[in-house]
């Protein structure tokens, strides 16, 4: 399972484990075989298309309920 | 929990007269909150409340009749006890542990110390089995009035190895095997009267009524529990296997009675728990011992006797062997 | 916790294997760290460091409060009955929540009817959840507005047996529950599949239908975008944080003297936390207030914020107390979101908890799993080669995978792993104490007990071969010496009841959350209060808060005032896998030494000395070269000319920089477990007597409060090994022991004697230089109690839970 | 819910009087002070109680509670849970509710001294009776031995078991100075704790009883 280069704004997952490495390169622990995923929208697994929420299915932007992540909203 | 009134019976003739139904009766017959029940403990009737596969009309306390709660022994008329007893009652009684070993044992791993303090002996031979699919308000069971066995086609390794024909889930009492093992009666007190009879007589298998586990009818209510007197060669054990040690149901357990002259065994009264919907006398076991002195080699020949017959299910073979090994060591530890 | 929404973030494919190169400071000083084990190998360790960070703590023989055995701060309150959990939370005007979940594993709602629900007298809200929970509802207390209306094809499709579907805000949790059931739904129930193996066969229903990826070729969509799908099947994962596949593995078996292949299945088990999971949300035109049981206080306030498009400043997130997660209370959740919509609706504060049944559920598992191991050996003990295929269900969720310690645990040229998700119409699985590690170890050291009989070799000794891990030897060593382990040949006891010994070993990343953060505020009157929204859910987060404030400041632990669990506090780390100590007690300190250094500074002015002269120790504030002065604490803070002084900080990155890569496993949480059993040939019963567990979670702050986690995670190992197990009945979807009667967990008389061995390890990454606990504490204890039952019957147990059945079965019996 | 006729059964319009009416006929603004209908005794009835038989609920009723050596009146419906009594109407939040049906035993109460599940009580049934609860056991500002020696030996975690942990281990003390370590595994054999806490229950209960020697 291939990881996306961008993932859905409302993608979540356990990413408890916290972060590998600070600094300016950020990683996100999310380890596509052990981790469990939900959507912020449905708040479940299965996205508002009804999908299964995962690290690789939720970058695509032609899945339907994709939504890119804000980039202006923080002005960076 | 459904709503429902609330009454003390003041005695046994007027509880009698409040009552209209059994409580596997209400789960049958007089849902929607029409039945009258009585409740003893309330241990398991809450809990079939709260599952809401029971939703009584009105419950009729017990609590407060006096005179329930009385156990008596002497050596002439063995053990008495009133059906407001609770376990823990017969766990702390000094007679039972010193003259009726097998039900000391019974008592004492019986459920949790919480539940023994509350549950009571009238309640606790009046309980529902245990399955899980009668205990589910999603599967309505024959055990509830459906058409449909859920064990027999799902999961049943805890389930019965013998009378499994109709509903294979097993009686959930587990002092009843030592009980009937000792040959105890119950008295029931209804509007005409008492009747006395024996507990093995008092359950019923799921080919007789699978809707009910005793013969007890909707206005009778258990008032006595007795058992004979024993004597110097009376040598009795109970063993229980659970999965866990600590609270847990059985999954399988043995009485063993025997009446020994010497070395030698006058009578045997083997009882199997968690084996069949109702606890199951082995006869067959039993005269294998009669006239014979143990050893080991006639345990083992009683216990593959005691296993003859048995029909275990898709997930629960295990409890013939399980039961084997449990009646053997039952036995060797009865004779010391 | 990360943040997605503020910038694109790029995720690694490949993380880097490097050793990332120490982190750069404007300003910077040189400190000597202790590093290694005291009485072993203890040596120093200079790091480059900023010039804010406080000075290198010794090692802990030489402090007063770190490193003893400290009483749990808040243990007064839990005994006494006194502490607040969000199930004990009740506020004016409260309502009580009650969902109404799917009957059915899989099935499509044909009509929807709450009319009735809401006509019950008591009720204020009803909420019925559409594929896409709206954020903005409209008021509907008192029913003044009409009805919402259902569009069928808006309604999700049921895919499990407690899914949600509605629910409803009542008076008292008796008028809710009797509202709930008032929804009238009629279902079309379709084909559903609950098992691994059948669900992963063609022809098995299928959980999620194709996607339709071009809504103008919706009419194209069929057979080949199925078959795309593989079904059921997702994957495989082939790899993780620790890297992708290496080497040759065809050419390493090639090479090796002699392979085992073997297969592993390990059940689905249930959290059982004895709080459940849920709420009380109180929605207010100018905050969203909402006391949560969750082991992640920031991670709810953001999940909130983002679903109902709040600031994060208008949420606020308590968890006082928490009745345990083990892994599965992060994010706001399904309860959490519909509390706030019912709050919102009904203008009160709704309080929704999950019954037991709906905990079992719902609110996660540990998936199980099927894991084909396969391993090369060389006859002087190495491996030369590893193939792990596996699957696993999370049920209607993703993440069964198993194999980071196949990949890392040990050296080997040459891995590989293929790690399938399958669905089912089940409960989603969640992250569980050690996610994937507990069940690959139950496979991995399975098999390396199998290499080493092989090899004629004893088993711990046969991982001093193939074994890197340092510390880890060290743990062997001593847990060994503290178990009295002597190698005994399989099946030795002669009786019935047979007595086994076994061992095993696991190891857990060392990972910290940088986005850590604390204040300390020290008062006039000598009062210090230590604040962060991390939580305390039951690991003694708040007690080790206090020891390192203490420690810094010369004070005792019950001296401080510990205020975490709020999101008014700095952001803390979520409390899970085992992040927490590692986290936040640097975070802690460096903002205690800050606070500090304020102080000291006000009371070098009132001396005349430099504050570096200044020491604080046993509640007093002195001069280092003038013995005369000398004032308690109280009477220095005195001496502040402000009310109070107070500093916060975050966690740096570690000293030195983050290892990350292949050498991760090789760091520091690495565990070793000794047991021994009793196993009755004869019904097929387990006994674990003993179990020994050594450990090394960096430096230990609290030895008690360790030994108290270690003990859980040994005994949530025994639940796993021998008891627990999600049974679901295969003709109706539901789980027939959903409920604390029939799931068998360990009790009293299930507990083994348990003996902690410690290693303290210092590996001079930050000001404290402390792991975590919980996950290395569970992962080794099944498999070592598998190995031990081997020892005793001569026969293994590849499959969990070891119950009596299995036994019997293996042993040929029955 | 209010009690009001609509609610009441056909017996008690036969009876022709509920206890609402009852109660103020007599003239009374508190219940618990007077001895009422049989069937609901107050503590130290004054009177033995009336042959009469009330049917109580299924609406509220009020019910006076013995807790911690208090009265406590509080208006309840009949199939309220002595748990829900106890947490829901006096506060006493202490009484932790986790199975619900009396195999956790977290809900552990003393009921005239002896451990019982609270969930699987019915709080109507307890009057009459003296209930004792986490909140109670501390006598005067001072801890029960039990409670200090969980404090001092780290026998909590979460503490979402501890109150019933507490009162089982409390309660076999009180009936058993002498408890030998499986004595005190008997004592919890029905107390589930998920983070294991059970090796330091263990070892305070022991301890505790060392002390209270």
């Amino acid at each position: 399972m291939e990881s996306p280069d961008q993932y859905c704004r409302y993608l979540r997952g356990k990413n408890a484990y916290g972060l590998l490495e600070g600094g300016d390169k950020p990683f996100l622990n999310f380890d596509p075989a052990t981790t469990t995923y939900w959507c912020l929208r449905t708040m479940g697994p299965v996205g508002p298309d009804s999908q299964p929420v995962h690290l690789s299915a939720c970058g695509k932007e032609d899945r339907k309920c994709f939504t890119m992540p804000e980039t202006e909203k923080t002005g960076e | 929990m459904n709503r429902f009134e609330y009454i003390k019976a003041p005695s046994i003739a007027e509880a009698i007269d409040m009552m209209d139904s059994t409580v596997p009766e209400a789960m049958v017959t007089k849902t929607g909150g029409s039945a009258k029940v009585v409740k003893a403990g309330g241990t398991d009737l809450l809990d079939l409340i709260k599952e809401g596969i029971l939703e009584p009309g009105r419950l009729i306390d017990l609590k407060n009749i006096p005179g329930l709660d009385k156990l008596s022994y002497d050596k002439k008329n063995g053990l008495q006890f009133g059906p407001m007893v609770t376990i823990a009652d017969l766990e702390n009684s000094p007679e039972v542990k010193k003259h009726y070993r097998a039900l000391y044992e019974a008592a004492t791993h019986a459920a949790t110390p919480q539940i023994r303090n509350m549950a009571t002996m009238g309640g606790n031979l009046m309980q529902r089995p245990r399955c899980w699919y009668f205990r589910s308000s999603g599967h309505h069971c024959r055990k509830k009035g459906g058409t449909t066995c859920f064990a027999q086609i799902g999961q049943n390794q805890f389930h019965s190895i013998f009378l499994t024909n109709v509903c294979p889930c097993v009686h959930p009492s587990s002092l009843a095997t030592a009980l009937v093992a000792y040959d105890g009666k119950v008295e029931l007190t209804g509007p005409e009267g008492k009747r006395v009879i024996a507990l093995s007589e008092f359950f019923t298998p799921s080919e007789v009524n699978v809707t009910c586990e005793n013969v007890a009818t909707n206005q009778e209510i258990i008032t006595n529990i007795m058992l004979p007197p024993v004597n110097e060669g009376t040598r009795a054990f109970y063993i229980k296997q659970g999965q866990r040690e600590s609270y847990d149901w059985s999954m399988g357990d043995v009485a063993v009675v025997l009446q020994m002259d010497g070395k030698k065994c006058q009578d045997a009264r083997i009882v199997f728990g968690a084996a069949a919907p109702i606890p199951l006398r082995r006869e067959a076991a039993e005269e294998v011992l009669k006239g014979k002195a143990i050893t080991e080699k006639v345990v083992v020949q009683a216990a593959k006797k005691a296993l003859e017959g048995a029909t275990p299910l898709a997930h629960n073979g295990y409890k013939v062997h399980l039961f084997q090994t449990l009646l053997k060591r039952t036995v060797m530890e009865a004779i010391g | 916790m990360a943040n997605p929404n503020k910038k694109k973030v790029v995720l690694p494919v490949a993380p880097d294997t490097k050793t990332h190169a120490p982190a750069k400071h404007l300003y910077s000083k040189k400190v000597k760290l202790p590093y290694g084990v005291p009485g072993h190998d203890l040596t120093e360790m200079e790091r480059e460091v900023s010039i804010d960070e406080p000075p290198a703590l010794p090692i802990n023989e030489k402090l007063n409060v770190i490193g003893k055995r400290t009483k749990r701060v808040d243990a007064i309150y839990k005994v006494t009955g006194a502490a607040k959990y969000t199930a004990d939370i009740k506020l004016p005007g409260m309502l009580y929540g009650k969902f109404l979940r799917s009957p059915h594993p899989h099935a499509r709602i044909k009509s929807l009817d709450v009319s009735a629900a809401r006509r019950f007298p008591g009720v204020h809200a009803v909420h019925v959840l559409k594929m896409e929970p709206g954020g903005s509802v409209e008021r509907e207390s008192g029913h003044d507005v009409p009805a919402e209306t259902y569009n069928l094809d808006e309604l999700p499709l049921l895919r499990y047996v407690g899914q949600p579907i509605a629910a409803v805000a009542a008076e008292s949790q008796y008028i809710a529950n009797e509202a709930a059931k008032l929804i009238k739904v009629e279902y079309e129930t379709k084909p559903f599949v609950l098992e691994l193996d059948k669900a992963r066969k063609k022809g098995a229903p299928i959980v999620f239908e194709e996607v339709i990826k071009d809504e103008g070729n919706e009419g194209d969509v069929g057979v080949q975008a199925a078959e795309e799908q593989k079904g059921n099947l997702r994957g495989p994962t082939t790899g993780s944080f620790l890297g992708g596949p290496r080497g040759d593995v065809e050419k390493g078996f090639a090479e090796a003297d002699f392979i085992l292949e073997k297969e592993f299945r390990t059940q689905v088990q249930t959290h059982c936390c004895l709080e459940t999971h849920g709420v009380v949300s109180d929605w207010k035109p100018d905050m969203l207030t909402v006391y949560a049981s969750t082991q992640n206080t920031a991670g709810v306030r953001d999940d909130l914020a983002e679903f109902f498009g709040l600031p994060k400043s208008k949420v606020r997130v308590i968890t006082e107390y928490m009745g345990g997660g083990f892994g599965s209370k992060f994010g706001a959740g399904h309860y959490g979101v519909m509390a706030t919509i019912l709050s919102k609706k009904a203008g009160r504060p709704v309080k929704l908890m999950l019954d037991r049944e709906e905990e079992h559920l719902v609110a996660g598992n540990r998936p199980n799993s099927h894991q084909m191991l396969k391993m090369g050996f060389k006859n002087d003990g190495k491996i030369i080669a590893i193939d792990l295929t596996s699957y696993g269900t999370a049920g209607v969720g993703l993440g069964a995978g198993v194999g980071r310690v196949a990949q890392d645990q040990y050296e080997c040229p040459n891995f590989r792993t293929a790690q399938y998700d399958v669905f089912t119409h089940a409960g989603p699985g969640a992250a569980f104490r050690a996610p994937g590690n507990v069940q690959g170890v139950f496979a991995l050291e399975q098999v390396i007990d199998e290499a080493a009989e092989r090899l004629g070799m004893d088993p711990v000794k046969y991982r001093d071969v193939i074994d890197k891990h340092e510390v880890r030897k060290l743990m062997r060593m001593k847990g060994a010496e503290a178990f009295g382990w002597k190698y005994k040949k399989p099946g030795y006891d002669p009786g019935p009841i047979k007595r086994g010994f076994g061992m095993a070993q696991g190891q857990w990343t060392r990972f910290i959350n940088l986005n850590s953060s604390a204040t300390v505020r020290i008062n006039k009157d000598g009062s210090v209060e230590v604040m962060s929204s991390v939580q305390d859910i039951g690991t003694g987060t708040k007690t080790i808060l206090a020891q390192v404030v203490a420690e810094e400041l010369g004070l005792m632990a019950e001296d401080i005032t510990v205020k975490i669990g709020d999101t008014l506090y700095p952001d803390g780390p979520g409390s899970g896998g085992s992040v927490t100590a590692g986290s936040i007690t640097p975070a802690v300190r460096n903002a205690t030494y800050k606070a500090k250094m304020e102080l000291l500074g006000q009371v070098a002015g009132a001396w005349d000395v430099e504050i570096s002269d200044l020491e604080t120790k046993n509640g007093e504030v002195y001069s280092k070269s003038d013995s005369s002065k000398k004032m308690s604490f109280g009477e220095a803070t005195n001496k502040m000319r402000t009310n109070q002084v107070m500093a916060t900080a975050s966690r740096p990155d570690d000293y030195g920089g983050f290892e990350i890569g292949n050498g991760i496993g090789y760091g520091r949480l690495g565990s070793v477990q000794f047991a021994e059993v009793l196993v009755d040939t004869e019904t097929g019963f387990i006994k674990v007597e003993r179990v020994v567990a050594a450990h090394s979670c960096g430096r230990p702050l609290n030895p008690m409060q360790l030994e108290s986690q270690i003990n859980g995670g040994v005994i949530m190992g025994v639940g796993y090994a021998l008891y627990e197990d999600r049974i679901l009945d295969l003709n109706t979807g539901h789980m027939v022991n959903a409920n604390l009667d029939q799931y068998k967990l360990p009790y009293s008389k299930e507990i083994p004697k348990i003996e902690t061995v410690l290693i303290e390890h210092y590996g001079a990454f930050s000001s404290t230089d402390a792991s975590g606990i919980g996950e290395p504490a569970n992962i080794p204890t099944a498999a070592a109690i598998a190995n031990a039952v081997y020892n005793a019957i001569g026969a293994r147990l590849y499959e969990l839970p070891m119950s009596p059945q299995k036994v019997l079965a293996a042993l040929g019996v029955s | 819910m209010k009690n009001d006729s609509k609610e009441r059964s056909p017996e008690q319009k036969k009876q022709g009087v509920s206890r609402r009416a009852f109660l103020r006929g007599a003239g009374v603004t508190t219940a618990g002070t007077v001895a009422l209908a049989s069937g609901m005794l107050s503590f130290k009835p004054a009177e033995p109680a009336p042959a009469k038989t009330a049917i109580l609920g299924p609406g509220e009723t009020e019910v006076t509670l013995m807790v911690n050596g208090q009265q406590r009146t509080v208006r309840i419906e009949p199939r309220t849970t002595l748990a829900d009594a106890l947490r829901e109407h006096l506060n006493l939040t202490g009484t932790k509710v986790v199975c619900d049906r009396g195999s956790c035993s977290a809900c552990t109460v003393w009921l005239d001294g002896k451990p019982v599940n609270s969930c699987m009580t019915l709080a109507i049934d307890v009057e009459g009776h003296e209930v004792t609860t986490v909140e109670g056991l501390a006598k005067d500002g001072e801890l029960h031995p039990v409670q200090e020696a969980f404090i001092e030996h780290d026998a909590s975690m979460c503490g979402f078991c501890t109150p019933g942990m507490v009162m089982s281990c409390a309660g076999l003390l009180a009936r058993n100075p002498n408890p030998t370590l499986n004595d005190v595994k008997m004592a919890t054999s029905g107390n589930l704790c998920r983070c294991g806490t059970y090796p330091k229950v263990f070892e305070a209960t022991l301890s505790a009883a060392k002390k209270m020697k």
